[in-house]
């Protein structure tokens, strides 16, 4: 086999969330059984934007905040990979908030992780979109992605996980990689990932984390509903986390591509019938 | 209101402008005339001046036919068609004392508003177009049937064209047209132009077979020819054309044209595009090309292939939207936070835009680096007829990259090998072996990231090589002229016709000239500081208010003492006789015996 | 009186729902009795971003999706000006979209009227992200911003009209304002305002709308609850309109400004007063 | 392991590393030693050398100690204190003959990597602290106090220290950090280093009223004492400092710092502050920087007045985010898109940092554009100490600003006049009869957009004339060195106090020279270019990859022939040695006679 990169130590604190989200990541692209070489694993900046130097795979680090469009990029040009981005609460929900909302919108089959340590990790833990009123400088009401999420009328897949769960997140992870595999959307994942040097919240997630699939009634299908439980377990000074909404719309990808067609990237451009074609686009012009 | 009979020449070059408010319809008056006269065997150029607003304010639309090349519109219009006042109070420097205008007089007639001598058609068409279909927007119409007999285009012609314009609206919208039509008619004969009888005599030759097309138009073809498959954009004047018309043409080849939430998410969603090995084009404008920097660096220093055009506008900021300008030529050479290699192509007319947009595509993936094209409005939106482009010539290089089977007898593969000192081999994902680390962060040659003083410089000389190895291969100016000659021209996208133009003035004004038509500008090719070194004075023609090209050159070592700049920012593009009379000024005190200076007159 | 600027005629196409906008914020503006030289109207670009050459005020125009941080900048340094920002739904809601949500988050009192007319009227018009599926090119599903407001826990008013009802639009734009003025946060009115050139929303509006306030028993004051009945009425093909939402949350510039110092801008820089305080804050680097 | 006897000299200049891994707290001890040696009377710069990760990884800190004026670390390095291997590794090279070590070799004993006659002293710093305190980070203490011991700094003085720095961290953190400092004294004592006995002695004047400062603080402070209110700005390395050292001063003074969601925001908002009249400045790196070019060309169109200051870190793209480089210049002088007015000032050193940020304030009020601040990281994060910058000296120059009493006595109000060609007086909302419309559209006098060519050039050239007008008020350079001398030098930020050293070296190598420290680079000023015509040579000194400012120079026109570029672009600052040698090579074929040649050795 031809030598590529060996994936890096990873560079994180001991005891940083982080290692669980690789982890339980690894386990769940083995257990898949998805080859390495069609799976591309694409990051923010920022402490959780270090993951894929870590996995072996093909690896792209992106500008801070335009993980989302890029990995979309990237799908709708080969959809037969298997596309999973990932990054921080800043990455995601602060300048990349915008990308967010239109992911969700547009709903093409990528999986993406949050790991939401509820601070800028890099650069040294100022407060992040997810940090609570009175952390450092922040005076704001904290955002919650589910609920963001919940909002837009196609999404599909919206869980949260607890990295100092590592048994339930390893099963969000396999569910929200099966959704993306199955080329249902994008699949949701938020990890509260606690950081345990600027803003160790580890004690205080254990302690406030509810999983909503505990309840053997709850209902992920149903949008308002959902809705009404996370804003009620919120109300409740806790944290809701599980499977929290899981819905149907047709992928980005299903819509937009035909299968009449090769996929962009693997079309061979360099095959002469495709002349014909051209000549045709062109002799429009001709009046 | 009187007309003479009148010995009607070949129609060899005419200049026309429809004018009135936004909405008004001059653009299809324009666009209509333009396919009659290519039916005829001319070429046709095409211009627009509107506003940033939907309907109202003027708008007018220039239209020049003529046999032989041009790639502007002329120095004196012949036909101005007016349908208000404001048409003729903006329009009337255009005219000369042999010109002709066509007014709509339903708001008021006009009094001495015009140069004596002026041939002046007045018909209340929004009135008779009120009164006969009930709705103002068959003054077209009406109008149309009036300057076809002007131009000396046969009724019958008219009336196909509009068969071939209106049959997809319906019969309705159709059988009005061609009422109004009539009308026009009806109303030439009562103004005294009967059929026939117009001022110039069409020449029947067999229809002209070119391709009427635009500037952004020709982009996109260039871009789906040479293999491009993803296209983003975010609605923007003026390259919003290149945005739909790859949404019409891509899907049907499985490509995709999509149009992004914002223009970060364009640029970073064509680099996601161009990881996969897919050839991948962004479109904008200046706010938008702004935008983008970020993600242009980005693709230099983890050195991702993609093409950015920039459909230049009158800046800065907002500026005005639809008005064109030359003014971004720093921001695509200089543009960017730190070092990062980068080709800058700059296409003078629709050709140059088919071509060099193949080009730019080939070149992105040969240097694995950002590939600009440089456009303006003028050149983006007019149309001009070219000849049917080569398809068979085009050539796709799919630069060094690397398959499974390759990969097989590699050792070790990395992605940013320094082996060859610049570009290296690369493979996409799904290909088994060749896993790798792409990122904007300083790496190494497996693309982890590393800040070793020593690999740091090696790779960012790697990656600055690039635009060495570069310079042999890249597009080429053009020459024009007298190679012998002491001036020279330099000036690229719209300046390119009309520098033409006034070369063949000034050649008729006895002063001999050479023009120098750069077609990439960064790396500034050794050509163009050779050109600059060789003539005496250099005439440097752009849109922007600094002269940005010329202290391009000057950056790059060129004698800052030959170039004389010539600039224009008005948000309008010169014409000939402009530049003609510009040169002229200066040239007077360096030439002995300027044979006719007597004509600069005629030509103000 | 000094003569300033001349409002310009409004370049809107006739029939243009932006006609009504005008109308009815002027008319508010006028009963409200704030002076016009108090009063500071900012506007993204497109057809709606050019609302301030018509009105008698201090106007700015925006860059394009960049209405809403201008604006707060304006207000966190003036909070005695009032400060109303207004643009079209591509303005706000793609390019915006960040921006959106971070001041729903930040909830400064500012009133912000998005004109929405389902596409990008001024560069004639492309698919936003309020135009339904199948709109041109567009295949997703269609973003409703009442729904995103919602979903964000710190959004204090969230209201919608019709251009064609305007007496209903009056008494929202009278209330929205009247949220602002009183310094309680930000006031998102969002108006359905059809572009008769592009596409003409204007029958299909008239006959979707549902005014939520028509229920009597209908109560703007629960969150889950609102977010139910939006999802119910946008389930039934209709458009929900009206006060849907009114909360409390400190506005960010009674969170962030003491009330012991004179807003930035007004504060006289040059007293010599101040420059005891400099040398005290500079001294703290003598060690 | 032994140590002589030794008199020691008074210390009148040391260079001391402290390396380990991120986290280690390197940076610790070299704040606490900076202290010290304030304190004894001494001047004192020092740098940091970190990667862009929490813990872990190679992390460094520099500490120069002197008397008289550097604003760079030196060539030679007295004291290295090595926590590991890899501290010795990366840091070898800047040892000599006369250098000591202090290895923590619990990790293994070192043997042969260092160069010969270099004294080491290594004890298990680590082992001890997890020992003895349970915690590893308490091993900075222990390694303190034998650094003190080796400076000849009295015990007692450390201890003070201590006690100043861990008070406010609570008692127990105090206790356990003198602890750990007397178990250091106790290990120097075993070593054979008793108090008083150290490589040098340190003379007690009284203490040092010095600042001691970063680039970064001058810059906040600058801004706050010109009156400057409003600052928004988004986490970057290595600009973040401005930010939060804003945030905590700023509502003392009843101004706002924010973090904006992002750097457009950032931007935007500073320019909605800025329309109320309120002084705004925005701060970020190259990335964020990128991402700002919209919001500041809009700034320069519609004539808002606002201060950016660019932090450069590596580039292109991520780069390299905690080194130093200066690979922004050509996007502060050409970014944007479009042609707009722009001033960019370079600071050399924390006092510039202080003043040019007050200019800068006040020039952005003046002349209603977005001016610049130019900085690199070693200037932005490096600590010097500087005399207290001279508040009473500060003046608030307002503009050209209207208020409602002015007003009443005009009869029409413009925001955009053209009256005085350049720059118009401006209201603030809230101004009784002061209503203007501001936008980046193009516009006439009143704001109200407009397409008209005449209109147009005249508010181009009314925005561009600002330049030539402010030509003349703009910081002046400052000039050092031979003015007769030949050869010349240009630099600015990190390379100021590096030129001055290798200016010195060179002097005693028998080579004069002079240097020309540009404050302003853009417009680049006439002293500049007459500085550059004056000399033969001229060595633009400069941290990036092309030569961005020599370039800049020859876009003005400078003769490339004179310039000859001396580019650093690995990520770390030059010394001066490294400086002087490159110039000597250079040099030797100029000079007759080089009077030293062979102390060239030396200096490598
Ligand atoms: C455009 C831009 N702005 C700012 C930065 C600096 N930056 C690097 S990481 C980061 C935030 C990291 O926070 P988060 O995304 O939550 O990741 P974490 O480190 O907490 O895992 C920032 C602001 C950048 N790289 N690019
Ligand atoms: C950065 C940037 N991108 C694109 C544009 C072009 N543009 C002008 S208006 C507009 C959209 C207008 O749509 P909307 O906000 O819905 O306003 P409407 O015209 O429909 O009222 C766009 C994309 C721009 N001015 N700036
Ligand atoms: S700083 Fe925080 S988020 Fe970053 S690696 Fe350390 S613990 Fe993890
Ligand atoms: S194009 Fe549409 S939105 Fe714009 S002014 Fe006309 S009707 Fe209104
Ligand atoms: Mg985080
Ligand atoms: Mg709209």
């Amino acid at each position: 086999m031809t030598k590529t990169f060996t994936p890096g130590r990873p560079i994180w604190c001991a005891g940083c969330g982080d290692f669980a989200v690789q982890g339980i990541l690894e386990k769940a692209l083995d257990s898949s059984g998805i080859l390495r070489h069609k799976f591309m694993l694409l990051t923010g900046i920022g402490c959780a934007g270090t993951i894929q130097n870590n996995v072996h795979c093909y690896g792209y680090h992106a500008l801070h905040g335009r993980v989302l469009p890029t990995a979309v990029g990237a799908k709708l040009s080969n959809p037969e990979l298997t596309i999973i981005a990932a990054g921080g609460d800043g990455d995601g929900y602060a300048i990349g908030a915008g990308h967010l909302i239109h992911s969700f919108k547009s709903n093409p089959s990528i999986l993406y992780i949050v790991m939401n340590n509820s601070n800028y990790g890099l650069t040294k833990g100022q407060p992040s979109p997810t940090s609570p009123t009175g952390y450092r400088s922040n005076v704001e009401g904290d955002l919650d992605a589910i609920l963001l999420g919940l909002s837009i009328s196609s999404t599909t897949f919206l869980a949260r996980g607890f990295s100092g769960h590592p048994e339930q997140l390893e099963k969000l992870m396999m569910a929200a990689l099966e959704h993306t595999e199955a080329g249902k959307g994008l699949a949701f994942l938020e990890v509260l990932s606690p950081c345990v040097t600027y803003y160790d919240t580890h004690r205080e997630w254990r302690f406030r984390v509810l999983d909503v699939n505990d309840d053997e009634s709850y209902d992920p299908g149903d949008r308002a509903k959902a809705f009404q439980k996370v804003t009620e377990i919120i109300g409740e000074g806790k944290i809701p986390i599980g499977l929290i909404y899981k819905g149907e719309f047709p992928s980005l990808e299903s819509l937009i591509l035909s299968s009449d067609h090769t996929p962009a990237a693997l079309q061979d451009i360099e095959s002469p019938a495709i002349k014909e074609d051209y000549l045709k686009t062109m002799n429009a012009f001709l009046g | 209101m009187s007309t003479e009979s009148y010995a009607p020449p070949i129609l060899e070059d005419v200049n026309v402008i429809v004018a009135g408010q936004g909405g008004d319809g001059s653009l299809t008056v324009i666009t209509l005339l333009a396919g009659l006269l290519r039916e005829a065997g001319l070429n046709v150029y095409t211009q627009r001046d509107v506003l940033s607003r939907i309907r109202g304010g003027h708008a007018a639309a220039t239209l020049r036919g003529f046999s032989g090349n041009r790639y502007c519109i002329g120095s004196s219009i012949k036909l101005l068609v007016a349908f208000d006042f404001e048409a003729i109070e903006k329009n009337t420097r255009y005219l000369d004392n042999h010109s002709i205008v066509v007014f709509d007089d339903s708001g008021g007639k006009l009094n001495g508003q015009l140069p004596k001598d002026v041939r002046l058609y007045s018909a209340p068409f929004n009135r008779l177009a009120m009164r006969t279909m009930r709705r103002e927007l068959y003054k077209n119409s009406i109008a149309f049937g009036l300057v076809g007999r002007i131009l000396g285009l046969e009724d019958e012609s008219l009336m196909k064209t509009f068969e071939h314009r209106f049959k997809r609206m319906g019969k309705t919208i159709l059988e009005y047209n061609q009422e109004a039509l009539r009308l026009g008619f009806n109303l030439s004969n009562e103004l005294g132009l009967a059929e026939g009888e117009g001022l110039y005599k069409v020449k029947k030759t067999k229809p002209n077979k070119q391709l009427l097309i635009t500037g952004n138009e020709s982009v996109a073809l260039g871009f789906l020819v040479a293999g491009g498959r993803f296209f983003t954009g975010y609605p923007i004047t003026p390259s919003t054309e290149i945005l739909e018309t790859l949404q019409k043409w891509l899907p049907q080849y499985g490509g995709v044209a999509r149009q992004t939430e914002d223009e970060l998410a364009g640029i970073n969603m064509a680099i996601g595009a161009a990881l996969t090995g897919t050839r991948s084009m962004v479109a904008t404008s200046g706010p938008g090309f702004s935008l983008m920097q970020e993600g242009i660096g980005h693709a230099g220093s983890a050195e991702i292939p993609i093409v950015i055009v920039d459909c230049q506008r009158s800046g800065p900021s907002t500026g005005m939207p639809t008005k064109p300008e030359q003014s971004d030529l720093n921001l695509m050479v200089f543009g960017g936070h730190g070092d990062f290699p980068r080709i800058v192509l700059t296409p003078g007319h629709p050709e140059d835009c088919f071509y060099l947009a193949v080009e730019a595509t080939n070149l992105s993936q040969q240097y694995q680096c950002p590939v600009f094209l440089a456009m303006d409005q003028a050149l983006s939106q007019n149309t001009a007829t070219v000849a049917p482009y080569k398809l068979d010539d085009v050539v796709i290089d799919q630069g060094l990259r690397l398959n499974a089977e390759q990969l097989e007898n590699m050792e070790v593969y990395k992605r940013y090998s320094l082996a060859n000192g610049d570009v290296s081999p690369y493979t996409v994902p799904g290909t088994p072996g060749g896993l790798s680390l792409i990122t904007g962060n300083e790496h190494d040659e497996f693309g982890i990231v590393s800040t070793s003083p020593e690999n740091r410089i090696k790779m960012m000389d790697k990656r600055m090589n690039k635009i060495e190895k570069a310079k042999k291969h890249l597009p080429t100016a053009r020459h024009f002229g007298n190679k012998k000659s002491e001036i020279g021209f330099i000036g690229i996208g719209m300046t390119y016709g009309v520098i033409l133009e006034a070369m063949e003035q000034l050649r008729d004004l006895g002063v001999d000239t050479q023009y120098h038509q750069p077609r990439t500008i960064w790396p500034i090719l050794d050509e163009t500081l050779r050109f600059i070194k060789k003539c005496k004075r250099v005439y440097v023609v752009e849109h922007n208010a600094v002269g940005q090209l010329a202290h391009m050159f000057m950056h790059q070592g060129a004698n800052s003492d030959k170039l004389i700049k010539v600039l224009k920012y008005d948000g309008t593009p010169f014409i000939p006789s402009e530049l003609t009379n510009k040169v002229m000024i200066k040239e007077k005190k360096h030439i002995k015996s300027v044979k006719n200076l007597k004509r600069e007159a005629t030509l103000q």
